[in-house]
This record gives C-alpha cells, sequence and structure tokens, in this order.
C-alpha cells in the first residue's frame, strides 16, 4: 500500500470523504452568501454586520472555514503530489514538492486563524 | 559458451498460449523451475481469439452426457485418423481440466441452476450418434478463448511462474546424440541472443494459419515450433490436414464462431435456401467442418453463391432475436459490425470458409513426449523435446477437428505435458550439457540474417507464399494443380534463404523476427505442400478432385514428412483405446 | 495517404521526429489504420510496432490514433483521420519509448499485478465446478472482456503523473472483476490493500478510459464500485 | 523444509530470474510520447481539468476574499472602502473572474458528487453532464456579470 505522511487522514477513504463532506458544507454556505448578496442588491454596513453576528451564521461560518481549509488541502495536497514528484521532475521532486506544500499549508493556516479573527474577533 | 548468455532452467516453455501456459502452471505449482518464453505478452496468443468455447462431457446440458460419446464424435469427426487412445484420455480427462479451469477463475456463463452453460455444436452427438444433437461445448460468451487464456494467465501469476515476454525462440539445441538442450532465443526488447538451457523443452507455439492468404488465423501463427523441428531434422505429422472455419467473414478473414449455428443460426445460399439440408439431412448445419466448408464452395461454384461476385455465402442470425445475440455473441455482433459492416441483428453476414487450423503437427505421445522414428522404421521419443496444443499432433483431430475440441486438446495435453516433465524431473532428469559447437549451429540463421547483403524484401516473399498455398492447397486439391504448386514453392524455397535483412538494428527489430518467421512459415508450406501431394485420397479436411474417395486400404494412417529427404511416410494410427472398444472406421455421413 | 508515424529507434536517434510517409491506400474500402500500418511496413521494414490477432481481442496493437488512443486493427481510417486528411501514429502517451511505437509496459503490467488479478478460494474445490446463479454471473459482464491493451491507463493523467502509484483503470477494473465475483473470498484483503490515497482515490473521474476502452468498458464505474466498497467497509 | 518456506523461497528465486533476464541494455533515457497538444482531450476531461484550475485560482483568491470580508466588517468606513473597491473596472473584473471560477467549482464539483453516488457514470451521460456543466457556467457567468455591472 502507497502511504503518504502529507495527506490529510493517510487513507485515501478519509481523505476523500473530507473532501465530499466540506463540498457539501461549502456549497450550502456558498449559495446562502451568494444568495443574500443577490437577493439584497443596496446592501448596507449594519445589515451585513448584523448577518455575520447571528450566532447561528457564526457557526455555520466557523464550519465552511474549517470546511474550506480542509477542502482545500486535500486538493492542493493531489495537485501538488501529481506534478512535483520525481516522476514529473527527477530527484529534485520531493523536495520541490515539500516547499510547495509548507508555503500552501502556511497559506492555509493564515487563511484558517485570520477567518477565526473575523468571524470570533469581537 | 563463446559471446551468447546461458540462462538454465528445469523446463521451459516455448510459446504463451493456452498450451503453454497450462503446462507451465503444472510445473510452477509443483516448484521446478519453470519458464515461459513468448515471443508476445501471454495474453496477445492466439488462443484469445478462440470464440465459441470447450467441448467436454460435464453433463450441465444433459446429466446422462457420456465422454465415451464425446470420444465416439471425435473419432468420427477426425474421419477415423485420430489416435484413439489419445483421444479418449482427452475425453476422459476433459472434465477435470475444465473444472481445474474454473476453480481457477474462468468465468463461464451459467446455466439456472449455476453450473456452467453448454451449446451444441457441430459434429456433437448422445449416445454414439444415434441419440440426436448434444449440447456439449462449455462457453463464457463468445468469449471462451479469452476468458480461458486469461484466467491461465493469473493461474500463473498467482504461482509466480517465470515468464519471458517478448522472447523470440530461434532453434532448438541438440546434442551430439540427438536429444535437445534447450533452445536459442533473441530478447526482443534489445536483440540480445541467448541460449537457453533446460532438462525438457515445451513446444507450445501454435499454429501456423499465416501459411495462407486468407485466414483466421493472428498474424503471430508462424508455425515456428514446427519449423524449429523441420530444422532439427524431425519429422512433422499429418500437414497436410489443414481446417478450414466454414464461416469467416467475407473480405477480412476473421472467424466467426460455430457457436451462432449452435445457437440455431444457419447458412444461406443467393436464393435464400438453406442449403446444409440437402448436404447434410440431419445434423444440417452442425455437421462436421470439413462437410460444411466443402458444401459453401461447391453452392458458389454452382453459381448460388452471394454477392456481386457470387462469392461467399450467408450466415443469418437476425430471426434469433436481439436478447439471445446481445448475451449470447456480443462478441460476434462487434466484429461484424467491425469487420462486415453489417449488423447481425438486422441482417446476415458474408462468410467464406477460412484457413482456421493446423491438424497435423509434431508427432507427440499423450504425455506430449515429441516422437521421431528410428532406422528401423518404429517410433523413438526425442530426448528432452516435447509439445502441446496446435503445434503437436498427438493426434486427436486426425483429418478434421471437432469445434470445441481444441481449447480441450491445449489444457489437457499441456496438462499431461506438465505432469509428465514433473515425473521425469522428481525421477532425476537433467540437463545435459551443450558443447559450444551446438549452440553455434542453432545461431548460424542468425548470422546469415545479419551478413546478408542483398536479396528480396520478407514482406513480398511472404505474400507469394501465402497466394501459391491459397491458390494450390485451398478447399479442394488436384494432383496437378497440386504438383504445380510443389514446384512454385521449391523455387521461392531458394529466394527465401537469401532474403535480404536491410534493417540491423537490435533493439525491437520486428523486420528481424518478421525474415526468422518467414522461414518458419516455408517450413510448414514445404510439408503441408508435399504432404497434400502425397496422400492419393480424401479425407476430412484433405479434399482432391482426383481421388474423391476415402481410400481405407492405403491411407488409414497418418502421414510423415521427413524433411531431410523431402518425402512423406506413414506412420500408424492408434486403434488401441486403454478402456473402451476400439471405433471402427464406418462411412462418415452427418 | 499520408502517414505521420513516431519514428524513434535507440541506437540511431538522439530524440523522437514525425516522419511523413506517403502509403498507396486502395479507394475501394476502408481499411483499418492496421493494414495502413502493414502497408507502410512493407516499404520500410524497420517500423517497429505490436500486433498480433488484428482482431481487436489480444490488446496488443494500442497506440495514440490522431490524438485518441485506439487499437490499430479495429480503427477505420475514414473515422481515425477522415477523407483526405492526415492519420498521425503516435506510441501510447505517458509510457518510455523502446522504439517507434511500441512502449514498455512493465509499469502497466506491475500496476495489473499489484491488484492480485486471479480467484482467491482457500476452500478445498468441490468436485465439479464451484456454482454460480448467473445473476452472479452477470456481475462480471463488462470487467472480465478487459483485454490489457493499456489505451485506458495512458489516457489518463493521474496514470501519467504517477505511474508507480496510482492502479490506473485496467489494474483497477481488474480488481473489481475480482471483487465483484461471488467465488472470490478475499474481498477484505483486497480492499485493504486499495485503501491508501493513491491506489484508487487518484481517479479523479476524467473519463479518458472510457472514452478509449476499445472493447466498450467502464472502468470509471468499477472504480465507483470499489470506493462503495471500501466506503461499506470502512464505516 | 516447510512447504510455506519452500513456496516463499521459490518466489524470490522466480523473481531474481525475471530480473536477471530483463538485464539487457541499461533502459535510461527512453523518451515519452506526452505532448499534451497532441492528444484529443473528450469534454469530460477538459471540465475536469478546468475543475482543478479553478480549485488552484479559487485557493489563490480566498485571500482576496478574506480582505474584502475584514474589511467590510470592520467598520461603517471599511464597508464603504471595500464597495468603492469593488466599483473600479478592475476590481470588479477581478471579482466577477473569482466568482465566475466559484461559480465553475461548485457546478463542476456538483457533478462530481453526483457520479459518487452512480449518477452520470456512462460515457453517454458523463458527456451530457460535462456539456450541461459548460451551459450552466456559462448562464452563470452572464448573470454575474448583470449582477455585478
Amino acid at each position: 500500500m502507497v502511504t503518504n505522511a502529507t495527506s490529510l487522514g493517510r487513507s485515501g477513504l478519509f481523505d476523500w470523504l473530507v473532501q465530499r463532506f466540506s463540498a457539501l458544507v461549502l456549497l450550502a454556505y456558498a449559495i446562502c452568501i451568494l444568495g443574500s448578496l443577490a437577493l439584497t442588491p443596496d446592501l448596507e454596513y449594519e445589515s451585513w454586520r448584523a448577518q455575520f453576528d447571528m450566532p447561528a451564521m457564526r457557526i455555520f461560518s466557523l464550519i465552511a472555514l474549517l470546511s474550506l481549509c480542509a477542502h482545500a488541502w486535500v486538493g492542493i495536497w493531489t495537485v501538488t503530489t501529481d506534478y512535483l514528484n520525481e516522476a514529473q521532475l527527477g530527484r529534485a521532486g520531493t523536495l520541490i514538492r515539500l516547499l510547495a506544500q509548507t508555503v500552501c499549508a502556511l497559506l492555509t493556516l493564515i487563511y484558517l486563524f485570520w477567518g477565526i479573527r473575523i468571524f470570533w474577533g469581537g | 559458451m563463446s559471446g551468447f548468455r546461458t540462462i538454465s532452467f528445469d523446463a521451459i516453455i516455448v510459446g504463451g498460449g493456452g498450451a503453454g501456459m497450462r503446462a507451465a502452471l503444472q510445473l510452477a505449482q509443483s516448484g521446478f523451475r519453470t519458464a515461459v518464453l513468448s515471443k508476445v505478452f501471454p495474453t496477445r496468443s492466439h488462443t484469445v481469439s478462440a470464440q465459441g468455447g470447450i467441448t467436454c462431457a460435464i453433463g450441465s446440458a444433459d446429466p446422462e452426457d457420456d465422454w465415451r460419446w464425446h470420444m465416439y464424435d471425435t473419432v468420427k469427426g477426425s474421419d477415423y485418423i485420430g489416435d484413439q487412445d489419445a483421444i479418449e484420455y482427452m475425453c476422459m480427462e476433459g472434465p477435470q481440466t475444465v473444472y481445474e479451469l474454473e476453480h481457477m477463475g474462468l468465468p463461464f456463463s451459467r446455466t439456472a441452476s449455476g453450473r456452467i452453460y453448454q451449446r451444441p455444436f457441430g459434429g456433437q452427438s448422445k449416445n454414439y450418434g444415434k441419440g440426436g444433437q448434444a449440447a456439449r461445448t462449455c462457453a463464457a460468451a463468445d468469449r471462451t478463448g479469452h476468458a480461458l487464456l486469461h484466467a491461465l494467465y493469473q493461474g500463473n501469476l498467482k504461482n509466480d511462474t517465470v515468464f519471458l515476454n517478448e522472447w523470440y525462440v530461434v532453434d532448438l539445441v541438440k546434442n551430439q546424440d540427438g536429444a535437445v538442450i534447450g533452445v536459442t532465443a533473441i530478447n526482443i526488447e534489445d536483440g540480445e541472443a541467448c541460449f537457453v538451457q533446460a532438462a525438457a523443452t515445451v513446444l507450445a507455439t501454435g499454429g501456423a494459419g499465416r501459411i495462407y492468404a486468407s485466414t483466421t488465423n493472428a498474424l503471430i501463427n508462424t508455425g515456428d515450433g514446427v519449423g524449429m523441428c523441420l530444422r532439427a531434422g524431425f519429422p512433422a505429422q499429418d500437414m497436410e490436414m489443414w481446417q478450414f472455419h466454414p464461416t469467416g467473414i467475407h473480405g477480412a478473414g476473421t472467424l466467426v464462431t460455430e457457436g451462432c449455428r449452435g445457437e440455431g443460426g444457419y447458412l444461406i445460399n443467393k436464393d435464400g435456401e438453406r442449403f446444409m439440408e440437402r448436404y447434410a439431412p440431419n445434423a444440417k448445419d452442425l455437421a462436421g467442418r470439413d462437410v460444411v466448408a466443402r458444401s459453401m464452395v461447391l453452392e458458389v461454384l454452382e453459381g448460388r453463391g452471394c454477392g456481386e461476385h457470387g462469392d461467399h455465402v450467408m450466415l443469418k442470425l437476425d430471426h434469433l432475436g436481439a436478447d439471445v445475440l446481445n448475451s449470447k455473441l456480443p462478441g460476434i455482433l462487434e466484429l461484424s459490425r467491425t469487420f462486415a459492416q453489417v449488423d447481425p441483428v438486422k441482417e446476415p453476414i458474408p462468410v467464406v470458409p477460412t484457413c482456421h487450423y493446423m491438424m497435423g503437427g509434431i508427432p507427440t505421445n499423450i504425455h506430449g513426449q515429441a516422437l521421431t522414428r528410428d532406422s528401423a522404421g518404429s517410433d523413438e521419443l526425442v530426448p528432452g523435446l516435447f509439445a502441446a496444443g496446435e503445434a503437436a499432433c498427438v493426434s486427436v483431430h486426425g483429418a478434421n477437428r471437432l469445434g470445441g475440441n481444441s481449447l480441450l486438446d491445449l489444457v489437457v495435453f499441456g496438462r499431461a505435458a506438465g505432469k509428465h516433465i514433473e515425473e521425469l524431473l522428481q525421477q532425476g532428469m537433467q540437463h545435459r550439457n551443450a558443447a559450444s559447437a551446438d549452440i553455434e549451429l542453432a545461431m548460424a540463421r542468425l548470422r546469415r540474417l545479419d551478413e546478408s547483403s542483398e536479396g528480396e524484401g520478407v514482406a513480398a516473399l511472404r505474400s507469394e507464399l501465402q497466394d501459391i498455398m491459397q491458390l494450390h492447397f485451398g478447399v479442394f486439391r488436384t494432383g496437378e494443380f497440386m504438383r504445380e504448386g510443389v514446384e512454385k514453392l521449391s523455387a521461392l524455397g531458394q529466394r527465401i534463404e537469401n532474403a535480404y535483412l536491410a534493417d540491423k538494428s537490435k533493439a525491437f527489430n520486428t523486420a528481424r523476427i518478421e525474415a526468422l518467421e518467414l522461414e518458419n512459415l516455408f517450413a510448414v508450406a514445404a510439408a503441408t505442400a508435399t504432404a497434400a501431394e502425397g496422400r492419393t485420397e480424401s479425407r476430412g479436411a484433405h479434399a482432391r478432385d482426383d481421388f474423391r474417395d476415402r481410400d481405407d486400404d492405403n491411407w488409414l494412417c497418418h502421414s510423415l514428412y521427413f524433411p531431410a529427404e523431402k518425402k512423406i511416410g506413414k506412420r500408424e494410427v492408434n486403434f488401441k483405446p486403454n478402456i473402451v472398444d476400439t471405433f471402427e472406421p464406418r462411412e462418415r455421413t452427418y | 495517404m499520408l502517414v505521420s508515424i513516431y519514428r524513434y529507434n535507440p541506437e540511431q536517434d538522439e530524440k523522437p521526429v514525425m516522419q511523413n510517409i506517403d502509403v498507396d491506400v486502395p479507394a475501394d474500402r476502408d481499411l483499418m489504420v492496421l493494414d495502413v500500418l502493414e502497408l507502410a511496413k512493407a516499404r520500410d521494414p524497420s517500423i517497429a510496432y505490436r500486433r498480433s490477432c488484428r482482431e481487436g481481442v489480444c490488446g496488443s496493437d494500442g497506440m495514440n490514433i490522431n490524438g485518441v488512443n485506439g487499437l490499430a486493427c479495429i480503427t477505420p481510417i475514414s473515422k481515425a483521420a477522415g477523407p483526405g486528411r492526415k492519420l498521425v501514429l503516435r506510441p501510447l502517451p505517458g509510457l518510455p519509448v523502446i522504439r517507434d511505437l511500441v512502449v514498455d509496459l512493465s509499469g502497466f503490467y506491475r500496476q495489473f499485478e499489484k491488484v492480485k488479478p486471479y480467484l482467491i478460494n482457500d476452500a478445498p474445490p468441490p468436485a465439479i465446478e464451484r456454482l454460480q446463479s448467473p445473476e452472479d454471473r452477470e456481475k462480471l459482464d463488462g470487467l472480465y472482456e478487459c483485454i490489457l491493451c493499456a489505451c485506458c491507463s495512458t489516457a489518463c493523467p493521474s496514470f501519467w503523473w504517477n505511474p508507480d502509484k496510482f492502479i490506473g483503470p485496467a489494474g483497477l477494473l481488474q480488481a473489481y472483476r475480482f471483487l465483484a465475483d461471488s467465488r472470490d473470498t478475499a474481498s477484505a484483503a483486497r480492499l485493504a490493500a486499495l485503501d491508501d490515497p493513491f491506489s484508487v482515490f487518484r481517479c479523479r473521474g476524467i473519463m479518458n478510459c472510457v472514452a478509449v476502452c476499445p472493447k466498450g468498458l467502464n472502468p470509471t464505474r468499477a472504480i465507483g464500485h470499489i470506493r462503495s466498497m471500501l466506503l461499506q467497509q470502512g464505516t | 523444509m516447510n512447504c510455506d518456506c519452500h513456496a516463499r523461497l521459490l518466489r524470490i528465486y522466480s523473481r531474481r530470474l525475471r530480473k536477471q533476464a530483463s538485464i539487457g541494455k541499461v533502459k535510461t533515457s527512453r523518451p515519452i510520447n506526452l505532448n499534451l497538444f497532441s492528444i484529443k482531450w473528450p469534454v469530460t476531461a477538459l471540465v475536469s481539468i478546468a475543475h482543478r484550475v479553478s480549485g488552484i485560482l479559487l485557493f489563490l483568491a480566498t485571500a482576496l476574499l478574506l480582505y474584502l470580508l475584514d474589511l467590510s466588517l470592520q467598520s461603517e468606513a471599511g464597508f464603504r472602502q471595500a464597495a468603492d473597491l469593488l466599483a473600479s473596472p478592475a476590481a470588479s473584473f477581478l471579482i466577477w473572474l473569482v466568482v465566475v471560477a466559484l461559480l465553475y467549482h461548485l457546478i463542476a464539483g456538483s457533478r462530481h458528487l453526483l457520479m459518487d453516488i452512480g449518477i452520470g457514470e456512462s460515457w453517454r451521460a458523463g458527456k451530457f453532464a460535462a456539456t450541461a456543466v459548460i451551459v450552466f457556467s456559462l448562464i452563470g457567468a452572464i448573470l454575474a456579470g448583470f449582477w455585478l455591472w
């Protein structure tokens, strides 16, 4: 069996499930936000702020944020292991992949903390 | 050994088709160092093209079925020159070998009760010809050969058989005692020539249908095993006996299984008449293949052929309905749509008799041991040499093979050869040593090609050979015309000896392989021509205009072609089965 | 007809080149691509390609024909190139080229062997065949017909990027062929060996395999079935 | 020697033999035919590759979206600032691109989710669904344009 330290769950099924569930959450969240934006053409700060201050929405946003990070990581991991490997780049492949994965992981973490600050920062 | 790498095994099998892989499986299971040398990846072997099934009395369609009835049919089908000890062994061992294949995973079609599905095939009867049509051919839809070959390859993978794939065996290596001690072979990928040494060498190289211009055979069926034997001075048996399959797709030569007629399809001429009712009132379209093929040619010759040139007949299937065709004959639908641009669900398929199977080959006993003649004219074993499958002539098919018996032949006798070699190895059969000179001799052919600087190209010579065979040694033969053919062949032979190989490169040089194959094709063709001209009677697939009757007084025997003298001799047919009574020759009607 | 063939002979060429050959094709009938290749080879015997049955059941002559993987012997030139157009023949993509149109398939076969492509049933076999209902047998239709031509796997980007880790459509179709066989008893072990992020899950469902399979088989669906079985077992 | 052990030894031996037999010229530096422009891509593949590309774009664009969200939620002034930013042609075009990528990713992703439950796995249905993804995405892109401008 092929294992990989940098995959999310180290099992294909786990990663696959994470990607599917997070996709469903993100689909719902996107419909929610895009829908509300489309339905309110003259958006004001107060109602915009109030929308994100609702407790249910704060939890939904957090779940969506976590889903986004997990979904993105599984995707990024797949993409980097596809193109940035030894079969494509020769010996340096692993190193390049690790570098790229580190950058993406940092970015994902930044998104996560930034998002938490936005939704729960006060 | 000067310059050549030597690889050593207990046993080597040349050919990765059904017979070869069944033999290899037997030996790998018992732990002997076995290698299969195959010029193509094993699942590309011609066994893959077998469609209809494997005939064997497992009693699924009819619980009363008896292997003795199968034996009777086979003896009769062979026009009485099949060896009855071998036929008895095949029909008796058959069920066990088929069950083994099923246990290995072969995905047979099934009956409602979960048993293997059996369909009627030509020449099958119940109760020694007195009980009407039998259904005895075990089938995996119309892809039985494919399913069988893949199951055998899978079985070999499971048992860690060593495969030397895309290795082309060039010649047998004999020592001074006339024993076969291995082969010379080329690794096609890099062109390296090696000596592969073995205590036992099994030739399972299949048929040589490519000696004819129109054949159902794969492009790889070039008679390499028979060619090697003839070059090594060993005789070949019954080489005049070539089966023309009644239903090859007109123009393309692609096979349309007899299973089509087994499932209820039938042949019609241009008037829409089901003409087989005239030629074989009882069995009709399921008479022996030789009978059906000849009837078709007669229809065409008498002006009742179909098409613009009136040169073929039609196989009608549409009355069976789309459901039956889709479930039982899906491959035929595919092939007809591709190669005849015809949809069998709606229209009949244009068919002609097409060269299909070599009944003759390397004479062997039922253990697969190759036979030659000693100076006193009696059988003698060739030490170290075995053969199985279409390359061998054991002989269970005699002058005409019944449909579904080829797959049975190759698994039964592949297995038998494997078992016998197993015994011999356990008893301590050893490698025999080779002298450098022995190997050098076997490498001579390679050297000649590498040194060739001018001459004719392989492709043109090959098609000339195929045209001569098609014209002079086809479904109907006459003495005068055949003698003309023999002369043309001998002239062609000299040109082939001087064939020119322009491309001398090493890596995957298919031109070199084709040049080597051409010599095998020619060797087989020469044997066929001589044997056909020599057998002055009509029997089974061998039908002569100048000798229209079967001549049991003179020719109830095998022919044996001796390459050194380029002459044929006679060999007795075995009429001594071990358990049942002999089936005496009778007039053969269907 | 103008035929453009990928040529590479390791003993002479640094790099592969596309060679244009003008082949005389009879106008009265629609040849298969393999027929055209044979005509070209009669003129230039150094062209290398594999072929055997010439009727689409042995799987030897898989190649890339005008951008689409297929078997040369059952692809009519009318369909491959169309009237008056050039026929472009390249080796199967993504595998090392041994010579001309011949690729090294050993990696492809290794992936096939990885799935243990043989029936496993350690129970002593009965004296006759193992029984199997027609319904259970029907589950193998669309699976056992695979001819290992490699058209699918070499059309699959996931297989190009990770040829050593992703089993590829052909191997996975075979994996499911044994998972689906009512006579096989090793499902649990088979599934356990597939539950990593690469072997099965590299399939992105792009269906290139389905698009090119010369036998009309559907590896994407088989892979979906494997995933469902993994899901059932893993949750 | 027991049977298992014997079988294992045999297996090892046969691997070695296989390897031995394949020793020949060193097979490095063989070319690989992988010119992506010489390959004809079926519509299902194009839709899937675009899904990947849009995913990567969205991963990068998340920074922009989070920035805008953060800004707009900070204060009345921040909200104005964000709204002004969006009013500039360049930024609104960028946002349109991101929205199109998002819509596409959602639609194409939904097709994958459907395939996961066995819908659209046949070749015919797969082609149809892939074409539908393109059509819906085009409609989405036009609607998004109307909405933004």
